[in-house]
């Protein structure tokens, strides 16, 4: 078996296979190493962290809906400090090749946190969550801006003289197009796509909103179409990678993203009720190869 | 890196109907499912669609040799999908999970309360305690809405005494189980070294308040939603007192069992 | 029982109930005269018509998704004369509350239609849909733009003198809550949302996109929590009714609705496989009435 | 208003398996469904989640006064569902639907091709026309993978002639359908009165190419993905030539049987 067979570069870094843990759900990766082959995957992108420790949101944090999950974590972390001493070393060790997900919060955080991370050795791939919408500052906020977009990506990629930089859009704007356009513009070298989709819940029980915050993200197999499509827009509006993510649950899912031109695939709320779909996804891809994109104008 | 497999397919081998909504499911023990502890929980994938997309939480209600026991109660499509799993069906299953577990009383003298279904640690922690001469006296205190409710028949053995309570006063005591050992320990009937709960969260902050305090330790197996079940997703958080300060503590890998009385009650929302 | 009960009303049209079909699933209405008890319903909004016939789209027009059904349709319809000729009148004959549904194509076409329907008796109130996806022209090129809702509504409800005019919206926007907005500046009723959600799907046998026009409207139980998100954000943003559609499968779902302080609901993809849902939700009406809105800052 | 009720629940009586793929469902017919003439289908709510959401489509294969019998071939979820339903298991079920239907041949001969489950229809119409004596000689011609997948021991009664392919020669005539027809045609062993199929539109289009011109007439009965199968969603349509224009029909009501000539296959993107 040629072990290089599925291998895929974005900017500099080279990754052993195009099939990603998404960040977020499983956490900082090694809670999923009884569960989950981690050292085979391409990545795993851990939880975004920020610069200061978060708590996160009070009240429920999810709700099932049909076929989706509704979630209102908050970005909670330990920060970005005790992550680089603690969670990250870890995972090198255990032969997993780490993304680090970085919260852009407010400017002078986030410049503090920029730094911090250039200051690390190894890290040379960066997915900017531009896009949780389930805190106050940063997150969504940023990722519904062009201009803002422009702005956070360019500092990064002063910052991190070197490393890969992923820009994760939300899906919650009129034309993610246009966003991942101007991530591009400032220097980064893949977009991610999707975030959750703002949705909300009510319970009729208590006749008020779930969550504390009212509303959530929806992630699962419900917004997949809704994923594919921002893959298959974004596709055709840069050049640089596209890496799919949104409700992937099966192998065909992750071969749409590959067709849509996806460069590589994150798999999020699926490992809650089927930790064993990454490498189900890796068998297909070994067996077939990663499918070609179609070759077809938006 | 932790390389515990935690993984499995089991397969279901029978069940015993206890309640119009309660049963035992009994497993095969997997290949290589891991030693378990009272207050350990296994994850449960019910449906092969997305409806319900999550895995379901239940405790290990015993796991011997060659089984693998849930006590299950039907409260919506996951749970009655668990309970009408036919013997010979395959489930994957996740576990066993969570930190902290039930530990024997250090003086040998232990009182369950559980509602519901959280009698299934109970159980579990009674039967591997009996197990290990680790305890001397162990009291059941088990309430149910109606006497139909009462989860009884599979289990009085492994208690040296169980005091049951009805809602409806159909069946032992009337009235619910907060209220019944609030009289056994006014009457001396327990002994006050240990206590430990599970079930529905309004149960065990009626114990904190009104008796909690009349024993030397109190400790509670928490529920909540969960997604992963391993401490990833930061889903299944409640506001735990630590230190001084309010942490928010993963139920499925910080619990489930926690100090009772550090539980910050008035910051859980739900 | 009290018949009124559970009257409601929007501009100055009385409803029996707050029970409506969608426009689209139900086609004219009648079509579904054997599943459905049609003149229990609050309303029937029958398929959007424009005012010249339209062919709808070639090739496929439905794809199921994992709970939810993609469909490019594309507005197919027989135009408005004929509509107003043979589809609206058996309708009334029949005991049938019908909101007419219009599309809003070119400016030229549109005032036709509207002049057109100002020229009808019995239509006291029609639906303006802003918002389909599935089309080249008009649709939700103008739901998305704030001006054109507003001289789109404004033109309706000067030509239709006097009928309720409710606007129907898309969610494929950053923020809904504006264009509901402007459609009330604008003199709107009503405000209808969810149409669908764009999305598309990929076949992996022919290696193609699914739809023609590649994009379709993603509907049903998926995307229930967009759909209810949308109707609070919208509630807490404009004073007329609030109309929400979007995925309701189950009398509980509808509860959702009126909590989030839609004043009347619409039923589309679930009539598909489940006829019988809105004689379900008419019954927890009856029993427990129309519950009261959650009353919440956004 | 048309008040005809077509909504119904519907109880499985038994299942006859046919082939590993094929099986006949036969349900108890429900209290007050209508006649059905071939051609007509009914829709069946497979699942009481949304997974898979809509309802499926099939082809009656027989109506009696005590029984609906469908032909369910298992191609994915739902029609798993479906074959795997319990007698005694009840289903909710639309129907019967269809606008157009095979209407006996003019001069009481008939030729049915049938690939895959298209079977159903073919013998709807045979047991129908032998029952009100309308047709005297019926020919099937009915085509397979392989010897294992010909629809065999339930029908063969019901036709004068069975014609059998296999794509591998295992059985019968070695090829698809439409050649075995081509051949039976030049040989001169089928009557060209009126040619009736029902198939993957790939058969059908094959039919109409190479061999549909040297019968009388031909009508078809087609498939197309479904949503309200009444007419209403404009979800299954189909090109169609009429009076020279081409205009998009609805397979659930203008259909499910077109002549098979006026089909605009150049037309029809899938
Ligand atoms: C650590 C733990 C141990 C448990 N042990 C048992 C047990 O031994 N026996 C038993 O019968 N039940 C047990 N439960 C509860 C059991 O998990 C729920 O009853 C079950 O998940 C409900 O699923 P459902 O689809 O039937 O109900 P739903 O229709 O989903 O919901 C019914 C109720 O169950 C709760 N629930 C739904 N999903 C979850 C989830 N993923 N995690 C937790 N709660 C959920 C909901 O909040 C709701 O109140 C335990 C829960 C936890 C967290
Ligand atoms: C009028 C009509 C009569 C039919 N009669 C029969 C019959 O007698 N026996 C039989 O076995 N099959 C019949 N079919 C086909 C049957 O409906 C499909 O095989 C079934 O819906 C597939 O469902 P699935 O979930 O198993 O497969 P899926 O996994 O959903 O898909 C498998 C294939 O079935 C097709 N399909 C999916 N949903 C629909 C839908 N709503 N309508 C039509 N096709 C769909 C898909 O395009 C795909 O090619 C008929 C179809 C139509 C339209
Ligand atoms: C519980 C949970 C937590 C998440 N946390 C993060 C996060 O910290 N950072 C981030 O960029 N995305 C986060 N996401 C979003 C996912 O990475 C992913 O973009 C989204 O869930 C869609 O993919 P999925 O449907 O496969 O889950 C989270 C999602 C879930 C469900
Ligand atoms: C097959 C189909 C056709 C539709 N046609 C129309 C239409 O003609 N006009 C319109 O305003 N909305 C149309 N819609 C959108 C629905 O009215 C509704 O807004 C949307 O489907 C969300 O509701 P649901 O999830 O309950 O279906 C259509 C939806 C479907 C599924
Ligand atoms: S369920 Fe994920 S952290 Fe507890
Ligand atoms: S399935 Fe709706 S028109 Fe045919």
């Amino acid at each position: 078996m040629n072990k290089k067979k599925n291998a895929i570069r974005i900017g500099a870094v080279e990754f052993r296979n195009p099939v990603f843990l998404a960040s977020g759900p499983a956490g900082y990766g090694l809670e999923y190493a009884g569960l989950i082959d981690l050292p085979s995957l391409g990545a795993v992108v851990t939880k975004t962290v920020s610069y200061s420790p978060r708590r996160g949101n009070p009240g429920r944090r999810l709700r099932e809906t049909v076929s989706g999950l509704l979630n209102s974590v908050g970005l909670e972390n330990v920060g970005a400090e005790e992550y680089f001493a603690e969670k990250l070393p870890p995972l090198y060790d255990a032969g997993v090749k780490p993304v680090v997900s970085l919260a852009a919060e407010d400017w002078e955080d986030y410049r503090k946190l920029l730094e911090l991370t250039a200051r690390q050795e190894n890290v040379d791939v960066v997915e900017l969550n531009l896009s949780c919408p389930n805190v106050e500052r940063g997150g969504m906020a940023v990722g519904v801006d062009p201009d803002l977009v422009r702005r956070y990506v360019r500092l990064a990629k002063d910052i991190l003289r070197g490393a890969a930089v992923l820009a994760k859009l939300t899906p919650n704007v009129q034309d993610i197009g246009l966003l991942a356009l101007a991530a591009e513009e400032a220097g980064a070298d893949g977009i991610t796509a999707i975030n959750t989709v703002l949705g909300m819940d009510i319970d009729t029980d208590s006749g008020k909103p779930v969550f504390h915050r009212i509303r959530a993200g929806l992630s699962g197999p419900a917004i997949m179409p809704v994923a594919l499509e921002a893959v298959w827009r974004i596709r055709r509006r840069v050049e640089i990678p596209v890496i799919g993510v949104g409700g992937i649950s099966s192998p065909l899912d992750a071969e749409k993203f590959f067709l849509a031109g996806a460069t590589a695939i994150q798999i999020g709320t699926a490992i809650f009720y089927a930790p064993g779909l990454p490498g189900e996804i890796l068998s297909a891809l070994e067996e077939r190869g990663i499918p070609a994109p179609i070759n077809l104008p938006d | 890196m932790n390389r515990i497999k935690s993984l499995f397919r089991a397969r279901v081998l029978r069940h015993q109907v206890l309640t119009p909504s309660c049963r035992l499911v009994v497993f095969d023990r997997p290949a290589g499912f891991p030693a378990a502890s009272p207050g350990h929980f296994v994850s449960v994938r019910v449906s092969d669609s997305s409806v319900p997309l999550l895995r379901r939480p239940f405790s290990i209600l015993d796991l011997t040799a060659g089984e693998l026991i849930l006590l299950v109660k039907i409260v919506g499509r996951g749970s009655a999908l668990l309970a009408g799993a036919n013997p010979g069906d395959g489930l994957e299953i996740g576990g066993p999970f969570g930190g902290t577990v039930f530990e024997p009383p250090a003086r040998g003298k232990a009182v369950f309360v559980a509602g519901g279904t959280g009698l299934a640690p109970a159980v579990f922690a009674a039967r591997t305690w009996n197990k290990g001469g680790l305890v001397e006296e162990i009291h059941l205190v088990h309430g149910a809405s109606t006497r139909d409710e009462l989860l009884t028949g599979f289990c009085e053995k492994d208690f040296s005494h169980v005091h049951q309570a009805t809602l409806d006063g159909s069946a032992g005591f009337g009235g619910d189980a907060v209220s019944l050992l609030e009289k056994l320990v006014n009457d001396g009937v327990v002994p006050l070294d240990a206590l430990f709960s599970c079930g529905p969260r309004g149960m065990i902050r009626a114990l904190v308040e009104r008796v909690g305090s009349r024993f030397a330790e109190h400790h509670a197996s928490l529920e909540a939603v969960m997604a992963c079940g391993v401490g990833a997703c930061r889903g299944c958080t409640v506001p735990v007192r630590e230190n001084g300060e309010t942490l928010l503590r993963a139920v499925c890998s910080d619990g489930t069992v926690f100090p009772a009385g550090d539980i910050a009650w008035e910051e859980w929302e739900d």
